[in-house]
């Protein structure tokens, strides 16, 4: 078996690329994507320690379940998020969040 | 597969061959044993659905090469062999090839799980259902980017518009899905069948098996929901840029799916091998299943050169405002009932082994709440439909008033 | 460690999901950066099953190879005129600086520590079956409120997104 | 077999599954004419000279399906675990399940009135 810090080696570079296009991409749905990358090294991350986790009975469940609720919260995330975007699209044809400040006072 | 590969291995570890080797070597005997099945198969399909076709149609169909025109298939490879394959310049060259490859390797991974017999598959996946579902998803996501390698204007109108059909009748699909799930107790499809020893889950809730089946003739492209072939509005389709062997694997992909989606609906809803003797010999067992898919392609064959093709609004319509709702209701009353009869010992928990009598009294009750149901439902249809030929005569009357005056 | 299959395929999982996590950052067309996206989540999926945890695989497969690339997908096309922008990085280096710092970070406060510790042999092999979650979704004291509250979320991201996104004018 | 064996099997599958289609455009491709010319591979829209660039504006509603889609997606990621267990549940447990799919269902019925269901 592979061990667990190879696991999470992975998921730190995967978390790392996230971070980068968050920081570097200018269009708001390639950030997006960069986010979704850095969802899925949690993931990683959290699969990895439940299944190499000693605890108890009562614990068994919980990076597993956790996961899963991950993934309702970045298919809500997705859903929404790529709303918006379209919606600044339509009215300010853009999609640079930089570009939409509206709301700034 | 089981037993062969662990002979397999016993008899290579025996020779002296390294252990890692031999479970290699088995492993991928049984992925050629199982993966062979619907190779052969989908060439005898594409002969059977041209019959068919031409036969529905009232006309002869392939009967020049070989007896009966059996070999037209391998005719029609040679020919598709020998074309000009044409990417053109300003498509994306890698997605534009891998395109046809995953649509193809999309099919053919459902059939890893798919039980032949009690004992010869391939895998007998703890998630088996949700496997197939899962696995689906890869051909709408090679279909869209087919559309959009192929940078053409009807290509992506095309692909765009099925991808819009396919992710729409995924839901009525997989909550039909859940139904044979729930009643079984597990997602495995050898358990699904298992429990259907007392009663073909068909009978137990039928609509399901009706949601499930329009679905997944909406799922393969089929008519009335062709969209894929709509060669009046979008010239092809998401396919048009394709040639020779390239868009023949789209094409075979479809024909395998639909017959793969008959095998499915006969395990999970028709008991699968079961049958009289089914029990004395596997390939009795092998046999039932073959028949009971077959009837079930056939009549999807049947269903598809018969009615004529739907607008993309009354299929979304149709999807949206009455198959996605239906399904919803039929999980909610079959997952009530099912527990209000398990509350009263009416129904055993366990269907696996379940006999005939012990799922009698549930069967009754099912098939009740289902007849109600659909007498419910055509009351709604014949209404929907009354208000709706009024409008369109309304319309018509409009439409001559308006010409006279002019 | 052995060349097995475990090992094996981890190494390709980690070539696709790197790779593809690369490719995403790196490609300037943005329906190859989804079907890079898509590449790395497979890779991610392939990952949960080798820690045991096919469900979550097929889920992952399910939601984003299935539905989130879509939706991305018809999210780049309703908003085309990104290909026609030139400029689409800013802040190159120091974001590359920046994320390169990071990783060490976490390469070395959360990894290194650990490294050679587990002993992966030790890690009794349980089965846990989709029974058990679906059990533990709905049970008072497992997680049947994040459950319910999941479904509240999905119902108030699907409501807003569609007030959101809908046509002003219909 | 235990569980890692079986996915071996469907990984191995996964790795043979593309090589099938592939061996016959492998073929293909040794047996062919090769005569490509300008025309030829021109992108082909009924004869008519392509104008401006593929990606032409898509309606919002594609975007909605797709949405709608996704929720209901997640949402049956949860129910086949219930659905599962479903044969062993109590009461309790069996209402929560029932409690999911109402809220569901009520997001389905907004986007119904809202008309947001309609193919416009």
């Amino acid at each position: 078996m592979v061990p667990l810090w190879m696991y999470l080696a992975v998921a730190a570079a995967l978390f790392c690329i996230g971070v980068f296009g968050v920081l570097s991409r200018r269009n708001a749905v390639a950030i997006l994507m960069s986010v979704e990358l850095m969802l899925n090294a949690v993931n990683i991350n959290l699969v990895a320690f439940w299944r190499y986790s000693e605890t108890g009975t009562d614990l068994l469940l919980n990076g597993y379940a956790f996961t899963a609720f991950v993934l309702i919260v970045a298919a809500a995330e997705a859903a929404v998020g790529l709303a918006i975007i379209i919606t600044v699209y339509r009215n300010r044809r853009s999609v640079i969040p930089e570009e939409a400040v509206t709301l700034k006072g | 597969m089981d037993e062969l590969c662990t002979g397999l291995c016993k008899l290579m570890a025996e020779a002296g061959a390294d252990v890692g080797l031999a479970q290699f070597v088995s492993l991928l005997v049984g992925v050629l044993l199982v993966s062979g099945v619907p190779l052969v198969t989908v060439i005898l399909l594409i002969w059977v659905e041209r019959k068919v076709a031409a036969r529905i149609q009232d006309r002869i169909g392939p009967n020049r090469v070989g007896p009966l025109g059996l070999l037209q298939t391998f005719a029609d490879m040679l020919k598709l062999l020998s074309k000009e394959d044409i990417t053109p310049t300003a498509a994306d060259r890698i997605l534009y090839n891998i395109a046809p490859l995953v649509s193809f390797a999309s099919v053919v991974l459902i059939w890893a799980v798919i039980p032949f017999t009690p004992f010869h598959y391939g895998v007998d996946l703890e998630i088996g259902a949700l496997y197939f579902v899962a696995i689906a998803s890869f051909g709408t996501l090679s279909i869209m980017a087919a559309g959009w390698a192929s940078n053409n204007k009807y290509a992506l109108l095309g692909a765009f518009r099925v991808v819009a059909l396919l992710v729409s009748y995924e839901v009525p699909l997989v909550f039909a899905l859940l139904a044979p799930v729930m009643l079984a107790g597990s997602m495995s499809l050898v358990d699904i069948v298992n429990a259907q020893t007392g009663m073909w889950f068909v009978v137990l809730s039928p609509l399901a098996f009706v949601i499930f089946y329009i679905s997944s003739q909406a799922e393969t492209g089929r008519a009335p929901f062709d969209l894929i072939e709509a060669e009046s509005e979008l010239v092809a389709g998401f396919n048009i840029e394709y040639s020779g062997m390239k868009f023949g694997m789209f094409f075979a992909a479809e024909f395998l799916h639909v017959f793969t989606n008959g095998i499915l609906m006969a395990l999970l809803f028709f008991g699968g091998w079961m049958g009289p003797l089914f029990y004395e010999s596997p390939l009795i067992a092998f046999a039932w299943l073959g028949v009971k898919g077959t009837i079930i392609y056939l009549t999807t064959l049947w269903l598809r050169n018969t009615v004529p093709r739907l607008r993309i609004d009354q299929i979304m319509a149709f999807n949206w405002k009455f198959l996605v709702p239906l399904s919803i209701a039929n999980l909610i009353f079959l997952s009530l009932a099912l527990k209000i009869l398990q509350e009263l010992g009416m129904a055993p928990r366990d269907l696996i082994g379940a006999s005939f009598a012990e799922v009698l009294p549930a069967t009754i009750v099912m098939l009740l709440i289902n007849l109600a149901m659909t007498v419910y439902l055509l009351g709604i249809m014949r209404k929907r439909g009354r208000e709706a030929r009024r409008e369109s005569q309304a319309g018509a009357a409009l439409a001559r008033a308006g010409a006279a005056g002019d | 460690m052995e060349l097995n299959a475990v090992t094996i395929g981890f190494f390709i999982f980690s070539v696709f999901t790197l790779g593809g996590g690369i490719g995403v950052v790196t490609t300037r067309n943005l329906f190859q950066g989804t079907i890079w996206l898509m590449v790395s989540l497979f890779g991610v999926a392939g990952y949960f099953v080798l820690l045991s945890a096919p469900f979550l695989a097929a889920v992952q497969i399910l939601v984003y190879i299935g539905a989130i690339a879509i939706l991305i997908t018809f999210a780049v096309m309703l908003t085309r005129s990104v290909t026609r922008i030139r400029e689409r990085y800013i802040r190159t280096v120091p974001s590359f600086v920046a994320s390169l710092a990071l990783f060490l970070v976490l390469l070395f406060g959360v990894t290194v520590p650990i490294f050679g510790e587990q002993n992966p042999e030790a890690i009794p092999a349980f089965v846990m079956t989709t029974r058990d979650l679906g059990v533990a979704l709905v049970d008072a004291d497992g997680y049947v409120a994040p459950f319910l509250l999941a479904s509240i979320l999905l119902t108030a991201a699907m409501i807003g997104a569609i007030f959101i996104a809908r046509d002003e004018e219909s | 077999m235990n569980v890692l064996n079986e996915w071996a099997f469907v990984g191995l599958f996964a790795l043979m599954a593309p090589i099938f289609p592939a061996l016959p455009i492998v073929i293909a491709w040794l047996f062919r004419p090769r005569k490509p010319n300008v025309l030829k591979s021109s992108t082909y829209e009924c004869g008519v000279e392509t104008i401006g660039d593929t990606w032409v504006q898509f309606r919002v509603q594609y975007y909605i399906y797709g949405l709608i889609f996704l929720v209901f997606d997640v949402e049956m990621v949860f129910l086949f675990p219930w659905a599962v267990a479903y044969n062993g549940m109590n009461l309790f447990g069996f209402i929560a399940g029932f409690l999911f799919i109402f809220l569901l269902t009520d997001a389905l019925f907004y986007a119904w009135k809202k008309n947001a269901l309609d193919w416009k």
